[in-house]
């Protein structure tokens, strides 16, 4: 790094520990503590990256968030490679590795620079003008316009860092640890109140840190002296958190705050590893405190964006806190009094100061009295005009303001410089507060937007809230603070403030040039390269509001969301429209308040931590017989059983095969059950169900058919009366906690007066069904002691039994119309009760099976699947089970819907069975139903919801819903697909034992 | 007429340093009296009041809109334009839309950058095949282009998909439309109103509709923060708000208003060149020109007028798009935002007259209703000048809330569009 | 995310509940009397305030319970909650 | 004899985190809103279910957890056999459920209970956690019924950084591999 860059300053960064990095390729040096764009300074970069549009040569402009220019590409690991980094961020480690962006082949010599040249054509908003001709080639301009857009480069491949999340209550969040932040914050611990203080840096302090200058003291000691002090005050407080790193990214309604705190972005690589990279904390706050402080304005003026040209007091940071001279002859350009402070600052580190250009009238505050005693030149009343140097500043042309500012008069003279401070006032950091829903007022005096009206448990304090002086800083922080935190805090009554005061102030938005406005560049979005005529163009072509004149010039919209352009353009709309700032309003600052990275927003919620998974207590069993699974809801249920290289239709045929030609079992446990039980539980069943339960006896069990309030079928199960005021419900694996939901919520708000108590039992019991011909002699083997004789144990009742002393029960229920059992026992039990049957079955060949055999079976015997037969617009005519509809009942959820004139139509679409002509051909589920082969577009009647070659009809069956489809019995129809046609027929949903002889084989 | 744009018109203005440019639309004080009057300057009401002027020969008409054109959900969308839908009625009303959108930049001599990228729909569960499935052959039936792929051809189509059959919920296919694909959302605002303007159409903004007037079971103006406007007809495209201006009326719809948020990140070079949206894990995802990753997340499921949502909606989406894009972990949020979405319990819209003689809304497009901008523009448009739906909305009435006649798309809606 | 004040466990994270929409829609005790504008009243029709507007929300994962909330949709301001069957609070 | 399978039947040490399934454990989910109920099952138990939300009463056997208005849970403060549950569920089922005072469910299984000690459990709980815990940590006795990574949880506070924490056992899997890759970064 050149020497003559560094001066000897220890107090922020160690100077005796060297780090390499390497920035396009080159090795660089820098030391412990600098940022990566303190570093590039030190070696004198100022070039390090291409602007969004022309690609202008850009260069460092701040040491912030704000930074719209320094945005780097860091890493070149396809995983670990991350685009848009600010340099001004970066804090410096051994082996960082960055790279310019948006330029090619490079930042010295950026093909993409013709644009400059062609940038007359290309004003604001081009695009909607032109690439119209012929229509047929925008795809074809676009590619290119997509290549030459974009900044960084997306990664390639998956993230390997960790990312985290925490929540955390607090009484008081204090946001920015300047001097006001730190008051608040030690204010606030030593009133028992358990606080947060976050900062985004890496030190509290803000800039009152290295703030070392005559005319800001307290108690007689420089102002960062005394902060010190205050600092480590703070360590033996109790209830205080300190977070640095941690920036404030969105703030929500309901004090409810989300921060970014960066854990390893500043260590080495070895250092980083297995470490979390970045966690975001929740936090929940009864009181907020912010005081997020403000920004430096740069100033409007022609070709005001050259590398070199840098806020003032930016290169105050870099001379007193990094000990880096950003030029050796630097000239200062201002509309206020803090260029003054980076003028002593740079002249006591023996940096020549040209001058200082400042546009007010001669005014004498404290501090520019000092400069002037320290010999520094001062341009009263004169404005820069001009600047030259391709990829950096080496001089500017400057000019004597007219009495109104609004042009320029008197003779051009030129001044040679490396660099350019610019400074035109400061601007609230509000970006928080209106996040909130704050709303804001603006202040004439200081052309500000302060915060205003908040709905929020917050206050604003120090110079986000417009207080600018030392000595009004601490005192109004202090009364607010005590105010809102209801206390009487002394400590800072008695202090003894020295500090300048801005005695004059003046603010131009736009500064006059000798050349037409056309023919110059007053850049306001840096970035975005949109400058002032851009936004005179927009206002011309009748874009009024400050949203439109945003969208249309794209000023404000870069990456750095128009922190340092937003002001100046709400104030060129104001003048040209000629009205007063406070009535234009703002544009709204969205979250985050800086980029939030998406790792760090989802947290450690990837791959397997992705989704929930709930397994079945038979679940290890399917595992160790390589079932193969199938997602159902949040459920990981057993699909199909292959034995070794059998596909999935191989091993359904078998599967389906042997459940009916001797037993199966499946796995059951996922329905959801719900115990139901008190005096009206009868009645309770009557309104949800369509069909009567007051007469079911006890010990039985029946079908039940669950429907929305607007007539359409919802779920559907089966219910067991297990006492007088004792039911047991089960619903579909996917509806289970909706049913249940849906249940209490009419029994809560709608039938209060019922004696009903809903308890789930999902996760109590483990269900086991065995199904075949078999299936009663397994069954006798596992529970001998239970009389299974039709006359006893007849279909559709149930049992309450025990295997080796552990109680159960055994329903005689069947999905499948074979003779079948389903034993619910607790769950802890079920895996071996489930390897009990399975062994006792082993003579027979049961067969486990998965939930598409499953499904095959029951389309067999015409059983619908809720979600699959139906979608939400069928009603239980619509599905040919008028049976289960009670005519008795006075009223059930959904029964007046039934009777809407268009519900009652009788040429809905209904739920068929169709044939193939041809038995080997499996209809393809989804597929449409049509009458007519030679028409297009063509009416289509339905669609296939169900399809299967049925191993034990040996040929293809379906269930369809057709439109007239009961009237439609033995019509012929045909199934279009891509390069054929099907033909079908329609028939019956029961395609195998009509007669229902199986169920007590 | 307005001065025509295009690439020789910038050359000719840039020697007077583009100080000669016309405005794009008037800036008029609204007339005592119109013969239509629009509420709502969002795309849709713009369309309308375009078409108005262009097929139906009403010049007199005007747009009134509360705070500035295209500001509401036009300018709050994720610009995704497709047609591949599963009812007849769904299907024929958005494919007119894209039919109009395949011209729009010709038409309007104001380039809404339309690009037909493509939009693939993704299936993650057997259901979703189902569904998706379903959906092609209807699409195909209706005319419309819409193909299956195979988890391959998924993958062939759009690489940094991760398509490995070990995440949680895999791709198991999905549907792809080509001539589906984004548009630039203010151009078409912007494009609308100055083709309107030039035909005379008056664009009001900031003008809020207080209060409509009624003589009996007809329409007689409006009152505004402008004044009392007197007019016949009367087309509410109100979005989210569309219920508040419905009970100026006493009139109540089958409508909740509800946020729904979407996120852009910072903008890279192209990585993705097509939109791919997931309903079962809640993730669609596009790429602007500008080289934005423009995200769609969900809606809350409570009604607000707030433009805000709750973060776990926007924490959610971006769970989805990490299991599916592992690669853009570390990108990071830009900005995000809320609109307010009018939601119909069918998930289909509203473009219908009411019992009220000459008022009509155009409502309920929930989270889809840009793609349909034109069509539904052009549509009411129709409704309104003929006091009779095209046949093309004739589904679309108030009335099928109470036939039960609803057209019921949740299947496509799942998440949003 | 709202912090929300359940009448019965007390004030809790927004993402404990599950918003149940409009309140005080009564469900018909006798469906069958009404005529099919008067069903599709209480079945679809909703007032969809901008402003104060009455509730349904669940505690779903807490204690399960249903109750009212008063809510300004146009700040997302709540205003009050109240159990099932009780008259809302006068604002 | 059937073998017993607990969902997890393990114990993980992380720095200041000690997580273990403890199993069996009779569980029992009591309803009831008369005051017949509160009396019936102070007499069986000689426990009155509390009716202060979020807290719960006890003795040296069982714990009975606020849930809602009209609903408690009960659980046993030693692992106990089966017939225990049987006896108990069938005595209350009697006494309450019969004679239409309320409702008894067994939900021994559905519940499973991992016990979580240590200076870290709370900060654990955080990483996941939306409920507010600066109260609930130094209120022995306090119950909450939250979210943890999304699924729902009922919460004990036993003792100083000592809580048993309740899950759906079919979620039990998932939270417990989800809440060991939390602890390792502790």
């Amino acid at each position: 790094m050149s020497k003559n860059l560094r001066i000897t300053n220890d107090k922020f960064i160690d100077q005796t520990s060297r780090i390499s990095f390497k920035f396009d390729g080159k090795t660089l040096y820098g030391f412990k503590g600098d940022t990566l764009a303190s570093a590039l300074l030190a070696n004198n970069i100022h070039l390090v990256g291409r602007s969004f549009k022309y690609h202008r040569p850009r260069g460092i402009m701040t040491c912030g968030s704000e930074e719209p220019n320094a945005i780097v590409q860091v890493g070149n690991d396809a995983s670990m490679t991350e685009p848009n980094t600010r340099a001004t961020e970066i804090e410096l480690y051994e082996g960082l590795v960055a790279s310019s962006q948006n330029c090619w082949p490079s930042v010295n010599f950026d093909v993409g620079a013709v644009n400059n040249f062609f940038s007359p054509l290309i004003p604001a908003a081009f695009y909607y003008k032109t690439f119209m001709w012929p229509a047929s080639f925008w795809e074809k301009y676009e590619y290119f316009i997509r290549k030459s857009a974009g900044l960084g480069r997306s990664p390639t491949e998956p993230d390997k860092d960790f990312y985290d999340h925490r929540y955390l209550h607090c009484d008081v969040l204090v946001i920015g640890g300047g001097i006001s932040g730190i008051i608040a914050a030690k204010t606030a611990a030593q009133n028992n109140l358990n606080t947060l203080l976050i900062d985004d840096k890496n030190k509290l302090g803000g800039t009152t840190l290295f703030q070392q200058n005559e005319c800001f003291k307290i108690n007689n000691t420089y102002s960062s002296e005394w902060l010190k002090k205050e600092i480590e005050s703070l360590n033996l407080l109790q209830n205080l958190t300190i977070k640095t790193r941690t920036t404030l990214a969105a703030y929500h309604s309901y004090n409810y705050l989300l921060a970014r705190e960066n854990l390893t972005d500043h260590l080495s690589l070895s250092e980083k590893q297995n470490k979390i990279r970045q966690r975001l904390w929740k936090i929940r706050a009864k009181k907020v405190i912010i005081s997020t402080g403000a920004m430096e304005r740069p100033l409007i003026f022609n070709n005001n964006d050259r590398p070199g040209i840098i806020l003032s007091s930016s290169i105050k940071k870099y001379i007193d806190y990094f000990g880096v001279k950003c030029g050796q002859k630097i000239s200062l350009f201002t509309n206020n009094d803090s260029a003054y402070e980076t003028a002593i600052s740079l002249n006591k580190s023996g940096v020549t100061v040209n001058s200082v250009i400042d546009i007010r009238d001669k005014t004498d505050s404290l501090i520019v009295k000092q400069a002037e005693k320290l010999g520094i030149k001062i341009y009263w009343k004169h404005t820069v005009v001009n600047t030259s140097g391709y990829k950096r500043i080496n001089s500017i042309d400057i000019m004597k303001l007219s009495d109104d500012g609004n042009e320029v008069v008197g003779k051009k003279f030129s001044e040679d410089c490396d660099c350019l401070g610019i400074s035109g006032g400061w601007t609230p950091r509000v970006h928080l507060f209106t996040q909130s829903g704050g709303k804001l007022k603006f202040n004439d005096k200081d052309n500000v937007f302060l915060p205003d009206k908040s709905e929020l448990e917050q206050i604003s304090i120090g110079s986000c809230n417009g207080d600018f002086e030392l000595d009004s800083i601490i005192k109004n922080s202090v009364e607010s603070i005590n105010e809102f935190l209801n206390i009487n805090n002394n400590d800072y009554k008695n202090l003894e403030i020295v500090c300048s005061k801005e005695l004059d102030k003046k603010n131009i938005w736009l500064l006059p040039s000798d050349k037409p406005l056309g023919k110059t560049k007053p850049f306001l979005d840096f970035q975005n390269d949109s400058t002032a005529t851009d936004v005179k163009l927009a206002l011309r072509e009748g874009f009024k509001s400050i949203e439109h004149v945003k969208r249309y010039t794209t000023t404000g919209m870069g990456t750095d969301q128009g922190k340092l352009s937003n002001m100046h353009a709400l104030g060129i709309i104001a003048e040209t429209a000629g009205v007063k700032m406070g009535e234009l309003g703002t544009t709204t600052f969205r979250p985050p308040y800086t980029p939030l990275t998406f790792g760090t927003i989802v947290g450690r919620n990837v791959g397997e931590f992705f989704d929930i998974i709930r397994k079945t207590p038979i679940h290890d069993w399917h595992v160790e017989n390589k079932a193969e699974f199938e997602n159902v809801g949040q459920w990981k249920r057993a699909w199909y059983y292959p034995k070794k290289n059998e596909s999935m239709y191989e091993a359904v045929q078998r599967e389906s095969k042997a459940a009916r030609d001797s037993a199966g079992m499946l796995d059951a446990s996922t329905l959801g059950k719900i115990d139901i039980q008190g005096s009206d539980a009868s009645e309770f069943l009557n309104r949800v169900y369509t069909n009567a339960w007051s007469k079911l006896e006890i010990g039985k069990c029946r079908y039940g058919l669950m429907l929305n309030e607007d007539g359409m079928v919802y779920d559907d199960g089966v219910t067991t009366r297990l006492g007088e005021n004792h039911y047991i419900m089960t619903t579909t694996t996917g509806g289970a906690a909706n049913v249940l939901s849906k249940l209490e919520d009419y029994l809560q708000t709608e039938w209060p007066e019922l004696d009903v108590y809903l308890t789930s039992v999902t996760d109590q019991y483990a269900t086991v069904s065995i199904c075949g011909p078999n299936s009663k002699k397994i069954l006798s083997k596992v529970i001998p002691d239970l009389d299974l004789s039709d006359k006893e144990f007849p279909h559709m009742s149930f049992k309450n039994a025990s295997i080796d002393n552990v109680k159960c029960r055994v329903m005689r229920i069947s999905f499948t119309g074979e003779h079948s059992y389903e034993i619910n026992i607790q769950s802890s039990f079920g895996k071996s009760v489930w390897e009990k049957c399975f062994e006792a079955g082993k003579e027979f060949n049961i067969t486990p099976y998965g939930t598409e055999t499953m499904h095959l079976l029951r389309a067999e015997k015409g059983f619908i699947i809720t979600g699959q037969d139906t979608d939400g617009t069928m009603t239980p005519v619509d599905l040919q089970m008028d049976w289960i509809i009670s005519k008795k009942k006075y009223d059930f959820i959904g029964k007046r819907s039934l009777y809407r004139s268009d519900t009652i139509r009788d040429d809905r679409k209904q739920l068929v069975g169709l044939i193939t002509d041809d038995p080997k051909e499996v209809l393809e589920e989804g597929a449409q139903i049509v009458s007519e082969t030679n028409k297009q577009p063509v009416e289509m009647l339905g669609h296939v919801t169900s399809s299967y070659f049925s191993p034990n009809l040996n040929k293809s069956i379906a269930l369809a819903v057709v439109k007239n489809g009961k009237k439609l019995k033995g019509h012929k129809m045909f199934v279009p697909m891509k390069n054929k046609t099907i033909n079908v027929t329609i028939t019956d949903t029961v395609f195998l034992d009509k007669e229902n002889k199986r169920l007590n084989a | 007429m307005k001065n025509k744009y295009s690439i020789f018109s910038l050359i000719k203005n840039a020697f007077s340093y583009h100080e000669n440019w016309q405005r794009a639309w008037r800036d008029p004080e609204p007339k005592k009296e119109y013969d239509a009057v629009i509420i709502g300057g969002g795309g849709h009401g713009l369309a309308t009041a375009y078409y108005l002027a262009k097929k139906h020969s009403m010049k007199n008409i005007a747009v009134l809109e509360k705070g500035w054109i295209g500001g509401g959900n036009t300018g709050r969308n994720t610009t995704i334009i497709r047609s591949n839908y599963l009812w007849d009625a769904s299907a024929g009303l958005y494919d007119h839309a894209l039919k109009i959108w395949e011209g729009l930049s010709q038409e309007l001599n104001y380039n809404v950058m339309f690009s037909q990228r493509g939009v693939m729909n993704l299936a993650h569960n057997l259901q979703d095949v189902r569904d998706l499935k379903r959906r092609t052959h209807a699409n195909r039936l209706n005319g419309i282009d819409a193909v299956w792929l195979n988890t391959n051809e998924v993958k062939k189509f759009c690489p940094i998909i991760n398509t490995s059959p070990n995440i949680r919920y895999p791709v198991l296919g999905g549907t792809l439309q080509r001539r589906a694909g984004t548009a630039r959302h203010d151009a078409v605002a912007w494009g609308y109103a100055r083709g309107a303007d030039s035909m005379g159409v008056d664009i009001i903004q900031n003008c809020e509709v207080k209060g409509i007037k009624r003589n009996g079971d007809s329409v007689e103006g409006i009152e505004t923060t402008k004044g009392f406007i007197k007019t016949k007809k009367i087309g509410v495209v109100a979005a989210g708000h569309s219920s508040v201006i419905a009970k100026m009326v006493d009139l109540k719809l089958p409508l909740e208003s509800k946020p729904l948020q979407a996120l852009v990140s910072e903008p890279v070079k192209p990585i993705i060149d097509t939109v791919v949206m997931s309903n079962a894990v809640h993730a669609y995802v596009s790429q602007s020109d500008k080289g934005e990753l423009v995200i769609g997340a969900g809606t809350d499921a409570y009604v607000s007028y707030t433009q805000r949502g709750s973060h776990d909606v926007v924490e959610g989406t971006l769970k989805a798009i990490l299991e599916l894009y592992p690669i853009f972990s570390r990108m990071k949020m830009l900005r995000q935002w809320g609109g307010i979405v009018d939601i119909c319990p069918d998930a289909s819209p509203i473009i219908s007259k009411t019992h009220i003689k000459g008022l009509y809304f155009n409502c309920g497009w929930g989270t889809g209703g840009f793609k349909a901008t034109p069509g539904s523009g052009d549509l009411f448009a129709h409704t309104i000048a003929n006091n009779e739906p095209h046949k093309l909305n004739a589904d679309f009435n108030i009335n099928r809330f109470v036939s039960g006649d609803l057209v019921d798309e949740h299947g496509a809606a799942a998440v949003a569009h | 995310m709202f912090l929300i004040n359940c009448p019965y466990c007390g004030e809790r994270d927004q993402s404990e509940f599950s918003a149940g929409g409009e309140a005080h829609i009564i469900r018909p005790k006798q469906p069958t009397e009404l005529s099919d504008d008067q069903w599709a009243e209480f079945l679809f029709m909703r007032k969809n305030i901008k402003g104060v507007q009455l509730e349904r929300w669940n505690h779903a994962h807490g204690c399960r319970k249903w109750f009212n909330m008063v809510r300004d949709t146009s700040n997302d301001k709540i205003h009050a909650v109240y159990k099932m069957g009780e008259k809302p609070p006068i604002k | 004899m059937l073998n017993y399978n607990s969902p997890i039947n393990d114990q993980k040490e992380y720095s200041e985190i000690r997580i273990t399934e403890v199993e069996p454990i009779i569980k029992l989910n009591l309803r009831g809103k008369k005051r017949d109920f509160m009396t019936k099952i102070g007499k069986e138990l000689s426990i009155i279910p509390p009716s202060d939300p979020n807290s719960s009463s006890g003795n040296e056997k069982f714990n009975i957890l606020w849930l809602s208005p009209d609903e408690w849970m009960l659980y046993s403060n030693d692992k106990s056999d089966l017939n225990n549950t049987n006896l108990l569920e069938e005595k209350l089922f009697n006494e309450v459920s019969k004679s239409k005072i309320g409702s008894i469910t067994n939900v021994s299984d559905h519940w499973t209970m991992l016990n979580i000690k240590g200076k870290n459990t709370f900060d654990l709980l955080s990483t996941g956690c939306p409920f507010n815990f600066n109260d609930f940590k130094n209120t022995k006795g306090a119950v909450a019924q939250t979210l943890v990574n999304h699924i729902d949880v009922i919460i004990h506070n036993k003792d100083l950084n000592n809580l048993n924490l309740f899950v759906r056992r079919s979620f039990a899997n998932h939270l417990w591999s989800w809440l060991n890759d939390s602890s390792r970064f502790f």
